[in-house]
């Protein structure tokens, strides 16, 4: 890649450097820990699934019914419970899980055979890490049999419409128009709840619940589609908030191809424990990369809430946190769907020279991560008009600056969620633009000591002088000290700080360990 | 029976959106009058998600409404020239030779001070429009194209001295209503000169729609995105209906 | 009566912009169906002058249509929380030493699963929004911001506990009206526990409107663009008033 | 200014000495002849106005007068006529027009002491020449009181309701938004009628007649607007058409400060007679230049008419043609709003790369032309929100280029003339886009052997192939041979040819003298 920007490379390592020395610590946490949705995740590969009566998720049950007995019991993992409730009975998984729905528990079983657990452990460990690789396969295969048929960037679309089946004719729409990548946006707070929701849902605020058949309902319905369009349509959804794990599980098992996936998010922007996102992030990364998921990281979470001109550091801060925590995680660079968000105020003189720079500078630094860039949203208004204006000029340096996944932007953002006619005319906006501009990367060159250079020269010595001060903090201290996103995060505090599990010295979880055997992870 | 309402995004939700300006200053009370004018027309609910002052006395609205209305799609009539599919200059050159067995005249201009040339040219000139050969190439018609500009009285005296079949009048100006008073009088012009029945009598432009047409008295009336097989087909079956009665 | 109607570029033309989706698949069908809607609506006329399919079901409309209705301008009752100019911060803190002679308490919150902390800061963090500061910085205000994802029963809860006189809520996700029925719900909590005259309760978001929020049992509602010193003026205004009865 | 086309300036400068040759046997054939509106427009100079019953101006009642006795007669010129009147009348101009108005046949006064019409002709020549000088002074003033208050590039609005108090409406509304520049478009046909009407009017269609004392209210209006916005408002009409170089004289005299004038648009587009045209362009220059107005030519009317992509030299060339004209005409480069347009079929892939290629040449060959850049407006459609992508995308070439004068896009350009509030959106998008990109011009660069480039080259090559051709042919037979536009022009054919008059071996026209003078012009 021929760079415009001449960004020092001595900088640019150093930076990494200090993400490095910065996760150490933060690692070797997440070594010593699991937590209840780690867990949960864990039986979900073996294969738990289905809910009670009351709505808990099978899951759910089995390290309730863990803990229910003994808190300490979760330090050895849940896996080796529930293994053994099939060794012991002989059940099926199905029937096992019908049986635990219907308020069997698995704990009024003494722990028998350990060669027979392990045994069952490692046909289900196959079972599900061979279905995960088929869907990989298949994915490949399409991607393979479609080539070039996608855009470039991918354009990415949200459907938020609360109903599973509705969304899917919105999606079918979305596709149709042009769309690469469909979102399913999750409903409001799904973040805060300590469970995955079950079956297919038609009620959900701003977006539809995360479930395990609400995915499948939307892949079949993709696929379809696929076939129609030529065009491997990729899906998306949410392995963010309490359930990390669990939903990157349940995104594998179903062949999604994104995930929205920040290994801080939920600590600074939804108040979850700092411990907890550390030791979640993790697990749901590794089986990510082991599903060759991409995660769209949520960088742009810091420039909604704060000035994005002022603040631009810290998204590149978070960037080379986010690639050190997924790197750690197994996942490579290709699957690093860094985030970055085109908010600045479109008053500011110059504004579209610096977002121009600031793209341009993730391009630079992240050169083989499918950068995920967003739209203006903080000053969307009313003024539709304006809005598709705002619109066009972010198309434009998203294609001026090589971007990998583009979120389309909406009209109507501060109106309300998408109507499908607003996608229409996103899509029709960025075709417009991107067709019309197809070799402007190639061509245009930027001015050697000219603003756009200087800016991005700036904003990488302020994310320096940032990450040398959080080094020298600690990571844990500068979340509690409100150094990221202008947010205080006490280490014990934020949701889900309960559901943290120490790993005892008998913790038992062979899906991890297969994990990282496949990951290369094993030291 | 099958009633259609707009959509937002779930059925039946009725959702639209609106912009206009308003001759009053820019405010919370213009806002309310715009909401009010929104509900006036029926809609159930409207937010005025933007404002915005044009001058002193001027101001701009964007709003959101939400309609109860709606519309029987099966009682539709598509204001279309035909429902049949258009033939290819080939067929057209073959069915006029099979069925009306001469060369077919046609005349066409874009009339009254209208000077776009463009639109009537897409049909007649030899090059045509997007990959669609114009009226002159096609072998068994003889085309006369007068360009912009051309009086009613000097478009229909030619296409009588030519013994024309057909007369394609363009009009691409619709401010106040200025193509209504050119087609009609085109259209008196002809019935005073007892001639109306000689020609078939088409008319085109972008806002052009057929019931617009027939109701000011032509035969036909094509709008934006025709080409000149529809034209063509048009003409050579309308000829060959009169000629079978 | 100052009778007013959309302005295109005559006045009362009645000039509007419409655009909306039909669940049906584009073509001359669905465009006179859009066509007749808007007719439906009581428009005089209308052009649909864009048609797209967005999908094989569904079709994009762009209209422009005419319209007769007017609204009298002079009736239009402005929705907004006051029609007075705000204070400043200063005059407001003197207004409360003169007519209220204590620290003011304020507690604020954007309630239930709503996650939107941006717009309730704007109003009461120290730093404030577009350079005006927000309610902390106040001198005789005591200002406590709980954050987004509040519960109403905590908000209520915490505001009883410090004594306050205004309760702040924020609400701005509002599809499926979650807000009404998180408004309603904290007025009709506050009214269960017999403690609606304790507080004056303000609401406020992008799309809250005043008169929905007094309509909801509030006492006022800011939408868009507020500033701190639209609230700190209409609350401290408002338990001087309560005082004098 | 910086190169960023490398363009070779030995082939600019080549087809500039093309265009030089090429307009030499016009030059020519424009010295020895006069036209009826060139005699009129002397006459309104020396104050010839007002109209009879029927509405035929003064100045064409004198004409007339002059050619109803003996075609032959106006080989003098009408001045001489029209000044013997008020010399053997005593009658004050006024007094004279009335009377010419209510029938008097100047005619009917033998020819007197040509001393003392000369002294009379040199007191109305200073008397108009000082008018205009005053105008041009003001002007001046007034952009120096309200320096850099107006946008760069100058954004330039039409109104066109037909009626001029409507327009004044329209217009106020328009320079409160933000205009620098109004244009008052013309009704349709105005081009072709062989006089101007006067008075106030209120019926055009798609525009409002050029009449002087529509001017003068408009010129009225726009004064009070740029004291309260502290701006200096540009007004703009036609000098075009049948009668250019009396509406050049009426604009002089009102203070308008652009002209429409092209040397070739009414031959091309509205079959004006090619010898009348020619010689009316050359003395509404004149009158042009000594009042300091800027004029815009007309290339855009190409593009509109042929394809943008494959045409586009034909813009250069007559760039090159209008130039050359205009310096022949004592029209300085600052003066020429050199045409081009942004008219491109929006789906061609790179189209954005070739239209700022086509912009920045135009700023690299003409760099002290206030280059005038239209809007698209072709390719637009009913789908406004593409359309006002496509402006955007306008917007930003514009900026990027430096180009002079700005002619903002409507979101409706297909719909119907301008409503209010397309202006106003017009100018929302074109003040975000150019601020938010204010020194993009200086930063960026294009690559040296880029499709930019490279496009640049290959247009300016053609150009030179096309005007050596024409030169090769001569320019009235390439015109009649359908060389330019795709249209044949006959040399005697098309409106007006019967308005062309010889210069007799005793013309006399103190006021093409003086304008000559002024211009330095007299060899
Ligand atoms: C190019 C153009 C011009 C060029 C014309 C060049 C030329 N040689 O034709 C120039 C610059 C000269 C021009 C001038 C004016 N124009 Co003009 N122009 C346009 C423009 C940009 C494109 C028109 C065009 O060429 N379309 C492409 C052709 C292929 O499409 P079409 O005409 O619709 O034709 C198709 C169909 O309608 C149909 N069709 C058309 N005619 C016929 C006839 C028959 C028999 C049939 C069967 C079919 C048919 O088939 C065609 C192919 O599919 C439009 C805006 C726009 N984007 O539409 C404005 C526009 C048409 N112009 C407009 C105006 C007002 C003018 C002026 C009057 C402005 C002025 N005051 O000076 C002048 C005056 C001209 C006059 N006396 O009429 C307005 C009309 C507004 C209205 N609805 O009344 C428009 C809409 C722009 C605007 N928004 O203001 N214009
Ligand atoms: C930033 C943002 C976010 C951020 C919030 C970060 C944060 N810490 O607040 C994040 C990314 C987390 C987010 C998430 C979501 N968001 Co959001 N978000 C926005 C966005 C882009 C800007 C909002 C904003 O900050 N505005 C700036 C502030 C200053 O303005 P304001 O809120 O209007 O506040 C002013 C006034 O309203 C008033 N005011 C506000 N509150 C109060 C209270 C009182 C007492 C008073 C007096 C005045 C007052 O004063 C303020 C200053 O003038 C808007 C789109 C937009 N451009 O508006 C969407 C938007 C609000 N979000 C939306 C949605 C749907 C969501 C999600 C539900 C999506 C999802 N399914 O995941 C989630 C869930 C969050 C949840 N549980 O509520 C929708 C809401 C649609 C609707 N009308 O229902 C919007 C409109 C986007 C869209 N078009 O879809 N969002
Ligand atoms: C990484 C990440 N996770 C999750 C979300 C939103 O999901 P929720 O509202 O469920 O927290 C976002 C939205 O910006 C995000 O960036
Ligand atoms: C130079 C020039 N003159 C005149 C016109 C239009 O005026 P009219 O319609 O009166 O010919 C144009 C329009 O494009 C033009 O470019």
């Amino acid at each position: 890649m021929r760079t415009k920007l001449h960004l020092p490379k001595d900088r640019v390592d150093y930076a990494r450097q200090l993400a490095r020395k910065i996760s150490a610590p933060v690692a070797d946490f997440m070594d010593r820990h699991s937590s209840v949705t780690v867990e949960r995740a864990t039986l979900r590969l073996a294969g738990a699934d289905g809910a009670n009566a009351d709505g808990i998720p099978v899951p759910n049950l089995v390290v309730d019914q863990i803990r229910a007995v003994d808190p300490v019991l979760l330090e050895d993992g849940a896996t080796i419970r529930y293994v053994n409730a099939l060794v012991k009975s002989g059940d099926s998984v199905e029937a096992l899980n019908v049986r635990i729905a219907d308020g069997f528990n698995v704990m009024s079983l003494p722990l028998g055979d350990r060669a027979a657990i392990e045994e069952k452990a490692a046909e289900l460990v196959l079972s599900s890490s061979s279905r995960i690789k088929d869907n990989r396969a298949h994915r490949d295969r399409k991607l393979e049999e479609f080539r070039d048929r996608n855009h470039k960037p991918l354009l990415y679309l949200i459907v938020a419409t609360g109903n599973i089946y509705e969304d899917v004719k919105q999606a079918k729409a979305a596709a149709e128009q042009g769309a690469d990548v469909i979102a399913v946006i999750r409903t409001t707070a799904q973040s805060l709840l300590d469970y995955v929701p079950f079956g297919p849902t038609t009620e959900g605020f701003g977006g539809t619940y995360a479930t395990q058949e609400n995915f499948r309902i939307m892949r079949a319905a993709l696929d379809e589609v696929c076939e129609k369009e030529k065009r491997y349509i990729l899906l998306t959804n949410y392995a963010s908030g309490l359930c990390m794990p669990e939903i990157a599980a349940m995104g594998a098992l179903e062949r999604l191809d994104m995930m929205l996936n920040d290994s801080m998010y939920g600590i600074l922007f939804r108040d979850i424990n700092m411990y907890r996102t550390f030791v979640d992030q993790k697990f749901s990364r590794m089986i990510n990369a082991h599903a060759g998921i991409i995660i769209n990281t949520g960088e742009d979470n810091y420039l909604t809430t704060s000035d994005a001109f002022e603040k631009a550091f810290t998204v590149l801060a978070s960037q080379f946190l986010n690639e050190e925590f997924g790197f750690r995680a197994g996942l490579p660079a290709k699957l690093q769907g860094l985030g970055h968000a085109f908010e600045m105020d479109p008053t500011i003189k110059n504004g579209f020279l610096y977002e121009l720079s600031q793209a341009q500078m993730a391009r630079e630094i992240f050169p083989e991560h499918p950068l995920k860039y967003m739209p203006p949203t903080k000053f969307m208004s009313g003024d539709v008009f304006k809005g598709l204006a705002m619109n066009t000029l972010f198309n434009f340096v998203s294609k001026a600056t090589n971007q990998g996944i583009h979120l389309l932007g909406m009209l109507t953002e501060a109106v309300h969620t998408p109507f499908m006619m607003d996608r229409y005319l996103a899509v029709e906006n960025a075709t417009y633009v991107m067709n019309s501009m197809e070799d402007f990367y190639d061509d245009v060159e930027f001015r050697k000591d000219g603003i756009i250079v200087r800016r991005a020269h700036d904003v990488l010595d302020q994310t320096i002088s940032f990450l040398e001060e959080v080094e020298a903090i600690g990571m844990f201290d500068s979340i509690e000290r409100g150094l990221f996103a202008e947010v205080k995060r006490p280490k014990d505090g934020g949701k889900g700080f309960e559901g943290l599990v120490n790993k005892g010295p008998d913790y038992y979880n062979p899906f991890e360990e297969n994990l990282k055997r496949e990951l290369g992870l094993v030291k | 029976m099958h009633v259609i309402r707009p959509y937002g995004d779930t059925m039946d939700d009725g959702k639209v959106q609106l912009s206009f300006t308003l001759p009053v200053s820019d405010g919370a009370r213009g806002r309310e009058a715009a909401r009010k004018l929104v509900l006036s027309w029926g809609f159930k609910d409207c937010e005025v998600v933007h404002s915005a002052p044009l001058s002193d006395e001027f101001s701009f609205y964007v709003a959101y409404g939400k309609t109860e209305s709606s519309v029987d799609y099966d009682a539709m009539v598509a204001d279309q020239a035909s429902a049949d599919a258009s033939m290819t200059m080939d067929e057209v050159n073959e069915y006029i030779r099979r069925e009306i067995g001469r060369k077919v005249v046609v005349v066409g201009a874009c009339t009254g001070f209208d000077a776009h040339t463009v639109g009537i040219d897409a049909i007649m000139n030899m090059k045509g429009y997007n990959h669609h050969y114009g009226l002159e190439r096609y072998s068994d018609l003889e085309a006369y194209n007068l360009g912009a500009q051309v009086p009613n009285e000097k478009l229909i005296e030619f296409s009588a001295k030519v013994n024309a079949d057909a007369i394609l009048v363009s009009q691409v100006v619709t401010q106040k209503e200025t193509h209504v008073h050119n087609m009609t009088e085109f259209i008196e012009l002809l019935e005073a000169k007892g001639l109306r029945d000689r020609f078939v009598c088409v008319a085109g432009g972008p806002r052009i729609g057929n019931k617009l047409a027939v109701e000011l008295g032509f035969d036909v009336g094509f709008g934006r995105g025709t080409y000149a097989d529809d034209v063509a087909t048009f003409i050579v079956k309308k000829l060959a209906e009169k000629k079978r009665l």
